[in-house]
C-alpha cells in the first residue's frame, strides 16, 4: 500500500516541525490529523510549498455543541500522488476567531465569508468578511449552529398554509410496518 | 496597430493599499447590474460591475438567491430522509449529489455497494455529464448572440431526458441512486434505444461544430478572451474542463478513479489556449468521450446480479462518528460531500463542494476586470458556473 | 406644377397596404429562423395580437416629454420614409409623393428615426439603454458610410437625385438593374443593408445577453406597440429604396412583395446563423470591407 | 439598516467639472404606489382585450428557481410554446405573466416583488412547483418562503417537483381561459389590498434596502 505509507512518512515529517495529533486514516488516499490552532498556518505553508499539497479543497466547521468547540476542517490534496489531507483545528466555541488563510489561497476568503456569515467564526483581515454573503438583513444567530432551530425559525416567520400534516417518521413507520405495537 | 482594444494592463489605477482607486462620484464611471433579473447570467446570480466608459474596471459576484439551508436541513433528517432532497441541489446534474452522498454514507456505514450497481451508477453519471454539456454549448452560443444552438442541443437533451425518464422514471430530478445501491437495474431493449440516441447526439455535434466552432465571428468572439494562467489553477482552486483547457490534465475519473472508471480506457481531454473558444472546445471534446464512455459500460456491464445492498432497517440506521470526503468529476469540475457522523441517526455535518464555488467568486472577480461589458455574459458562461453549487 | 390632391388618399393607402405586408413579413422572417432551430415558430398573425395586446395595456408610465416623443420621432421615421419614395413605379396611384430630389430626403428619414430614439431612450435613464443607444448611433453611423458612398456613386451613375428617374433609367431587362451595371455599389449597399437591419452579426445594439434590451428597455405598452408598427414600416419602406435604387424598382404589387421579401430574406439568413460581432468589431468592419468598395465604386463611375 | 452609499444623497462632479446633486431614491426611481386601473369602458372592447391578452402572453425571463430549467425545453422543439403566442422578454416593463420558477428565498422574493412592480397592469403571476403552494420540499428551511401568495397575487398554481413541461403548457392553456373570461385582475387586486401585501413582505424581508414607496 505505497500511498498509505508516503501519509505515514509525511505525518512522521511533519511531526518533527508541529505538535500534531495521531493520523486518522479514512482511507488509502484520505487522512485526517488535528493540528493546535496557533501551527495551522506554518504547516498550511509547509503543506502547499514543500509537501507540494498544492489545492485547497476545501475549508468547513463542525459545530461539536456539547464539547463548546468549532472544528475546522482544511481539506488539502495533492493531485500527483492523488492524495488527501485534512488539517483539523479546535477553536473554542464562543467568540470563535481564527488566522485567516486568503493570502496563502485566494479562495480561502470565499470559504471564510461563509464561515462567518453560517456559523460566526470570525477571519480578521479577510477580505470583505464581514460583508452578507448568502443571507441578507438576518436577525437571528448564525443559521449552521447547531443551537439554532430551523423549524422553530419557519413556523414563527413564514405564514404556513394549512392543510399540510408532518409526521415523525420513526413513529409513522413504526405504526406501518408494526400495527400491532411491538416494538421493531 | 490594434487601435480599437489598446492595452489597458495599468487599468484601473490602484490606491497604494491596493485597493482600485474608483471614486464613484466623479461621475466617469457606472454601477451597473447583471442580474439576478438579466437574460445573460447563468442561472439565479448578479454580478455587480462598476464600467468605465465600455470596460469593466471592477466585478462583484453576488449570490444567496437560491440558499435553502441544505446542510441543515440534512442535519434535523435521517440518513435516509436526506437521499431525497440532495439531488435539488444542482438542477442541471442532480445525479452527483445523490452519488457522493450515498458513497460518503456507504464509506462510513461499512457497506459495499453491488459490482452492477456501481455500472449504473457510472452510466447515469455519464448520461448526466452529456446534458450538463449540451446545456453549456446552447448556453455558450446563446450569450453570443447565436440562438440557433441552443434550439439544437435542448433538443437532443430532451432525447436523453427520455432515456433518464425510462430508466429512473424522472425528467430531471431522478432519486435513483440511493445509500446501498440503486433502485433498479436496465429495462427492456434500453441499450439499443439509447445507441439510437447516442447517434442523434453525436450528429447534432457535427453540426453545432460547424456552424459554432467553425464560425468566423465566434471566433472572433471568443478566441484570446477570458484567459486563465494555468500557474493560477491551484491556487484559485480551479478544475474540471476549465483547468483541463490551460493544459493541466485534472480529471478526478483519473487521478482518483472511483466507480468503475478504472476499468473503462479513456483519456482526460486536453486544452491549451485556455481561452474561452478552448474550454468550449474540450467540453465538446468531453462530451462525445461521455458517449464513447456510456457504449463501453453499457458494452461491459454485467447483465444481472443485486443492483441494492443489504442496509439496515431505516428507523434504527445510526452510524459510528467519523468523517470522510467523497469527490467525482462532474461537467463542471470537481464535485465533493464532506460528511461527519456522531454515531446517532442523523449526519452531523454535510458540507458540498461545487465546483463553481470557486470559479464564480474569486476566479470570476478576477478574470472580469478590463473585460468589455459585451463580454461579460459569454467570459461568464465559459467558466460553466451554477450557483446553487455556491450557495446550496 | 400644381399640388395634386388625389395623391394624399393613395398615399394613405399604400401606408396600409405596407403596414400589412410588414407585419406578415416579419411574422414570416421569424417562422424561418425558427424552421432552422426545427421550431414550428409563432403564427403568422401573432404580431397583430401582440399590437392589440399592447395597445390594450392600462398603465402606462412616461418619464418625460421626450420619452413619449421617442417612438413618435421613430414611426414619423418610417412613415416619411415611406411616403416620399415612389412605392411602384410608373403608377400614379402609388407614387407618393416623390419629387425631384426626393433621394436626400430619404436618406435623412433613413437616419431620423435612430436619433429620435436615441433622444427617448436617453430620458427614460436606464443604463442599458444609455449603452444601448451609444452602440446604436455609432453602429448605424459606420453602416450608413458605405450606403451613402453607394447612393452617391448611383446618383453620379443616373446623373440624377430623383429616385423616379433612377428607376425609369434601369427599366427594360433585368441586366440594366444597377445590380449589374454597378455591382459595387451594391455590394457595398447590402452590406451596409445587413448593419441597419439590427439583425445578428450586427444586433450587439439590443442584445438581450448583454443589455437586455437596449433602447426599447423601458418602453412599454403603448409607446412599445407603436415602435412595433414603426418595426412593420419601416424594414420595408427601407428596403423599398434599396428595391429602387439597386433592384430595377417594381411595377406591380406582387414583383414588390417578391423582391421585399428576397431582400429582407438575405439579411435574415446572414442573421440567423451567426454570433453577433462587438460594436467596435463590427465598425472595424464597415470600415475595412464595406467602405472600400463605396469608394471604389464612386471611382469606377 | 444601514443604506448603501450609492442609494444615498450625493453632490456628484461631472467629468466636465460641473457640481450637481444626485438623489437616486427620487430620481430614479417611481415613488408613486401602484393605483387600480380600471378596465376599458365598453365589454366589447375589454373583451377584444382580453381575447388579445390571453393570445399573446410574454412571459419575464427570469428565472427564480430550479424550474427554470423546465422554461428552456418550452421554447425549443419539443414544446415549442411560442405555437401558442406565449413569447420571453428580457425586460419587466413590457412582460405580462411571471412565472415563479420554484421556492423563493427571502433575498429572491425582494427581486420578485420588484421585478413584479415594474410590470404593467395587467399582469399574472403563476407559481410553479410545490415549494411556491406550501413550502414543499422545504417546508422547514429558515430562508423560503411557505406561501406565495402572501406576498403577490398568484393567478394560477402548477404543482409537482418539477413540474413538466406538458404540465406548463398545461397551466398556460388554463391561465388563457382565466384572462379571457376577465379573471385575471392579479394587478388591481395587488392594488387595493397594497398594505396587506406591503406588510408581508416587510414581515419576511428585514433589509428592506430598496427604494421603497413614501407613505
Amino acid at each position: 500500500m505505497t500511498t498509505m505509507t508516503t501519509m505515514r512518512e509525511l505525518h512522521t515529517r511533519l511531526k518533527h516541525l508541529f505538535p500534531l495529533g495521531e493520523l486518522s486514516e479514512q482511507r488509502p488516499d484520505l487522512a485526517f490529523v488535528t493540528v493546535p490552532a496557533e501551527f495551522l498556518r506554518p504547516s498550511l505553508l509547509h503543506l502547499r510549498d514543500r509537501e507540494g499539497y498544492t489545492h485547497l479543497v476545501l475549508l468547513t466547521a463542525v459545530d461539536w455543541l456539547e464539547e463548546g468547540r468549532f472544528q475546522l476542517t482544511y481539506l488539502l490534496s495533492k493531485r500527483t500522488l492523488g492524495q488527501d489531507i485534512g488539517l483539523r483545528v479546535m477553536i473554542p466555541r464562543d467568540g470563535a476567531t481564527m488566522a485567516s488563510a486568503h493570502d496563502i489561497w485566494p479562495t480561502a476568503a470565499t470559504y471564510q465569508r461563509e464561515l462567518r456569515e453560517m456559523f460566526g467564526i470570525d477571519f480578521p483581515g479577510s477580505p470583505r468578511v464581514d460583508e452578507d454573503f448568502i443571507l441578507e438583513g438576518w436577525i437571528d444567530i448564525p443559521p449552521y449552529r447547531r443551537d439554532f432551530d430551523t423549524l422553530k425559525y419557519a413556523q414563527e416567520n413564514y405564514s404556513q398554509r394549512p392543510g399540510r400534516e408532518t409526521r415523525d417518521p420513526a413513529t409513522h413507520m413504526q405504526q406501518q410496518l408494526y400495527p400491532d405495537g411491538r416494538q421493531g | 496597430m490594434n487601435f480599437f482594444a489598446p492595452d489597458r494592463s495599468q487599468y484601473p489605477a490602484t490606491k497604494t493599499d491596493g485597493t482600485l482607486d474608483i471614486d464613484l462620484n466623479s461621475g466617469k464611471y457606472l454601477k451597473l447590474w447583471q442580474g439576478p433579473n438579466h437574460p445573460g447570467i447563468t442561472g439565479n446570480m448578479s454580478v455587480e460591475l462598476t464600467v468605465c466608459g465600455d470596460e469593466v474596471v471592477e466585478g462583484r459576484t453576488h449570490v444567496g438567491y437560491l440558499h435553502r439551508g441544505f446542510e441543515k436541513l440534512m442535519e434535523r433528517r435521517t440518513f435516509i430522509q436526506c437521499f431525497p432532497i440532495v439531488c435539488r441541489i444542482c438542477v442541471p446534474e442532480p445525479d452527483f449529489n445523490e452519488y457522493c452522498y450515498a458513497a460518503a454514507v456507504e464509506e462510513l456505514a461499512g457497506i459495499q455497494s453491488p459490482e452492477r450497481a456501481n455500472w449504473i451508477r457510472a452510466l447515469i453519471l455519464e448520461m448526466g455529464r452529456i446534458n450538463s454539456y449540451l446545456m453549456y454549448l446552447g448556453g455558450q452560443a446563446g450569450a453570443l448572440g447565436q440562438g440557433v444552438i441552443g434550439q439544437w442541443t435542448t433538443y437532443v437533451r430532451d432525447l436523453m431526458l427520455d432515456r433518464f425518464e425510462e430508466l429512473t422514471g424522472a425528467r430531471i430530478y431522478h432519486m435513483f441512486i440511493l445509500p446501498g445501491g440503486v433502485r433498479d437495474g436496465l429495462p427492456e431493449g434500453f441499450e439499443q434505444r439509447m445507441e439510437v440516441t447516442l447517434r442523434e447526439i453525436e450528429n447534432t455535434l457535427k453540426d453545432v461544430y460547424d456552424v459554432m466552432f467553425c464560425n468566423a465571428v465566434f471566433k472572433k468572439r471568443t478566441v484570446g478572451l477570458g484567459y486563465i494562467d494555468p500557474a493560477l489553477l491551484d491556487s484559485y482552486g480551479v478544475t474540471g474542463p476549465n483547468a483541463r483547457a490551460a493544459g493541466v490534465a485534472k480529471d478526478v475519473r483519473r487521478d482518483q478513479p472511483y466507480l468503475v472508471y478504472p476499468d473503462l480506457d479513456f483519456a482526460p481531454v486536453i486544452g491549451q489556449d485556455s481561452d474561452i473558444y478552448t474550454r468550449a472546445d474540450v467540453r465538446r471534446r468531453d462530451l462525445l468521450m461521455s458517449v464513447d464512455l456510456i457504449r463501453q459500460i453499457l458494452a461491459r456491464m454485467p447483465r444481472n446480479g443485486p443492483v441494492m445492498a443489504e442496509t439496515p432497517s431505516v428507523l434504527h440506521w445510526q452510524i459510528p462518528r467519523g468523517e470522510t470526503y467523497i469527490r467525482g468529476e462532474c461537467s463542471r469540475g470537481e464535485y465533493g460531500y464532506y460528511l461527519v457522523t456522531d454515531g446517532s441517526g442523523y449526519p452531523r455535518r454535510v458540507n458540498v463542494r461545487g465546483p463553481s464555488y470557486t470559479h464564480a467568486m474569486a476566479l470570476l472577480e478576477r478574470m472580469i476586470v478590463n473585460v468589455n461589458i459585451s463580454d461579460v455574459a459569454a467570459l461568464m458562461v465559459s467558466l460553466h458556473t451554477y450557483p446553487p453549487e455556491i450557495e446550496r | 406644377m400644381p399640388f395634386d390632391w388625389m395623391k394624399i388618399p393613395y398615399t394613405l393607402l399604400t401606408l396600409f397596404i405596407v403596414i400589412n405586408y410588414g407585419f406578415l413579413l416579419n411574422a414570416l422572417i421569424q417562422k424561418i429562423g425558427a424552421r432552422v432551430g426545427r421550431r414550428h415558430g409563432i403564427p403568422i398573425w401573432q404580431n397583430y395580437i401582440d399590437l392589440i395586446k399592447n395597445y390594450g395595456l392600462r398603465s402606462s408610465i412616461s418619464h418625460g416629454v421626450m420619452f413619449y416623443l421617442g417612438p413618435v420621432f421613430r414611426l414619423s421615421g418610417g412613415v416619411g420614409l415611406l411616403i416620399f419614395v415612389p412605392t411602384i413605379y410608373a403608377s400614379d396611384m402609388f407614387s407618393n409623393l416623390s419629387f425631384a430630389g426626393d433621394l436626400i430626403l430619404a436618406l435623412y428619414f433613413v437616419f431620423f428615426g435612430t436619433l429620435g430614439m436615441a433622444l427617448g431612450a436617453g430620458e427614460s435613464g436606464h443604463p442599458h439603454a444609455a449603452i444601448g443607444i451609444t452602440r446604436g448611433l455609432s453602429q448605424m453611423t459606420a453602416a450608413e458610410l458605405p450606403f451613402g458612398l453607394a447612393v452617391f456613386s448611383v446618383a453620379l451613375q443616373y446623373q440624377t437625385l430623383s429616385i423616379t428617374a433612377i428607376v425609369a433609367a434601369q427599366q427594360g431587362g433585368i441586366l440594366n438593374w444597377t445590380l449589374f451595371t454597378n455591382p459595387l455599389a451594391v455590394t457595398a449597399a447590402m452590406l451596409g443593408f445587413l448593419g441597419s437591419m439590427m439583425r445578428p452579426p450586427f444586433d450587439v445594439v439590443i442584445a438581450p445577453q448583454e443589455i437586455p434590451i437596449g433602447p426599447p428597455t423601458e418602453y412599454h405598452s403603448s409607446y412599445l406597440a407603436m415602435m412595433q408598427t414603426n418595426r412593420a414600416i419601416f424594414p420595408v419602406a427601407k428596403i423599398v429604396i434599396y428595391m429602387n435604387l439597386f433592384f430595377g424598382g417594381a411595377s406591380d404589387w406582387p414583383t414588390f412583395a417578391l423582391k421585399v421579401f428576397l431582400i429582407y430574406l438575405w439579411s435574415a439568413f446572414v442573421g440567423v446563423v451567426f454570433p453577433r460581432f462587438r460594436v467596435e468589431q463590427s465598425i472595424r468592419w464597415f470600415l475595412i470591407w464595406a467602405v472600400p468598395l463605396g469608394v471604389l465604386s464612386i471611382l469606377v463611375v | 439598516m444601514s443604506m448603501k452609499p450609492e442609494l444615498m444623497k450625493r453632490m456628484v462632479k461631472g467629468p466636465d467639472g460641473v457640481e450637481f446633486e444626485v438623489e437616486p431614491l427620487r430620481d430614479y426611481y417611481c415613488e408613486a404606489p401602484p393605483t387600480v386601473m380600471p378596465a376599458a369602458y365598453s365589454k366589447i372592447v375589454e373583451d377584444l382585450f382580453n381575447w388579445a391578452r390571453s393570445e399573446s402572453i410574454w412571459i419575464l425571463g427570469f428565472g427564480t428557481g430550479c424550474g427554470a430549467i423546465e422554461m428552456r425545453p418550452l421554447m425549443t422543439p419539443r414544446f415549442d410554446a411560442y405555437r401558442y403566442g406565449i413569447q420571453w422578454r428580457p425586460t419587466p416593463r413590457q412582460a405580462n405573466l411571471f412565472v415563479i420558477s420554484g421556492y423563493l428565498s427571502t433575498k429572491t422574493l425582494k427581486r420578485a416583488i420588484r421585478s413584479y412592480e415594474q410590470m404593467q397592469n395587467p399582469k399574472y403571476v403563476i407559481g410553479l412547483g410545490s415549494c411556491t403552494i406550501n413550502g414543499g420540499m422545504y417546508w422547514d428551511s429558515y430562508n423560503t418562503i411557505k406561501r406565495l401568495d402572501d406576498y403577490l397575487p398568484v393567478d394560477l398554481y402548477i404543482t409537482g417537483c418539477m413540474p413538466r413541461p406538458e404540465a406548463l403548457l398545461a397551466g398556460f392553456q388554463d391561465m388563457k381561459k382565466l384572462i379571457r373570461a376577465g379573471k385575471g385582475e392579479g394587478a388591481n387586486q395587488y392594488a387595493e389590498n397594497f398594505a396587506w401585501y406591503k406588510a408581508n413582505q416587510k414581515r419576511v424581508i428585514h433589509d428592506w434596502d430598496m427604494p421603497d414607496y413614501n407613505w
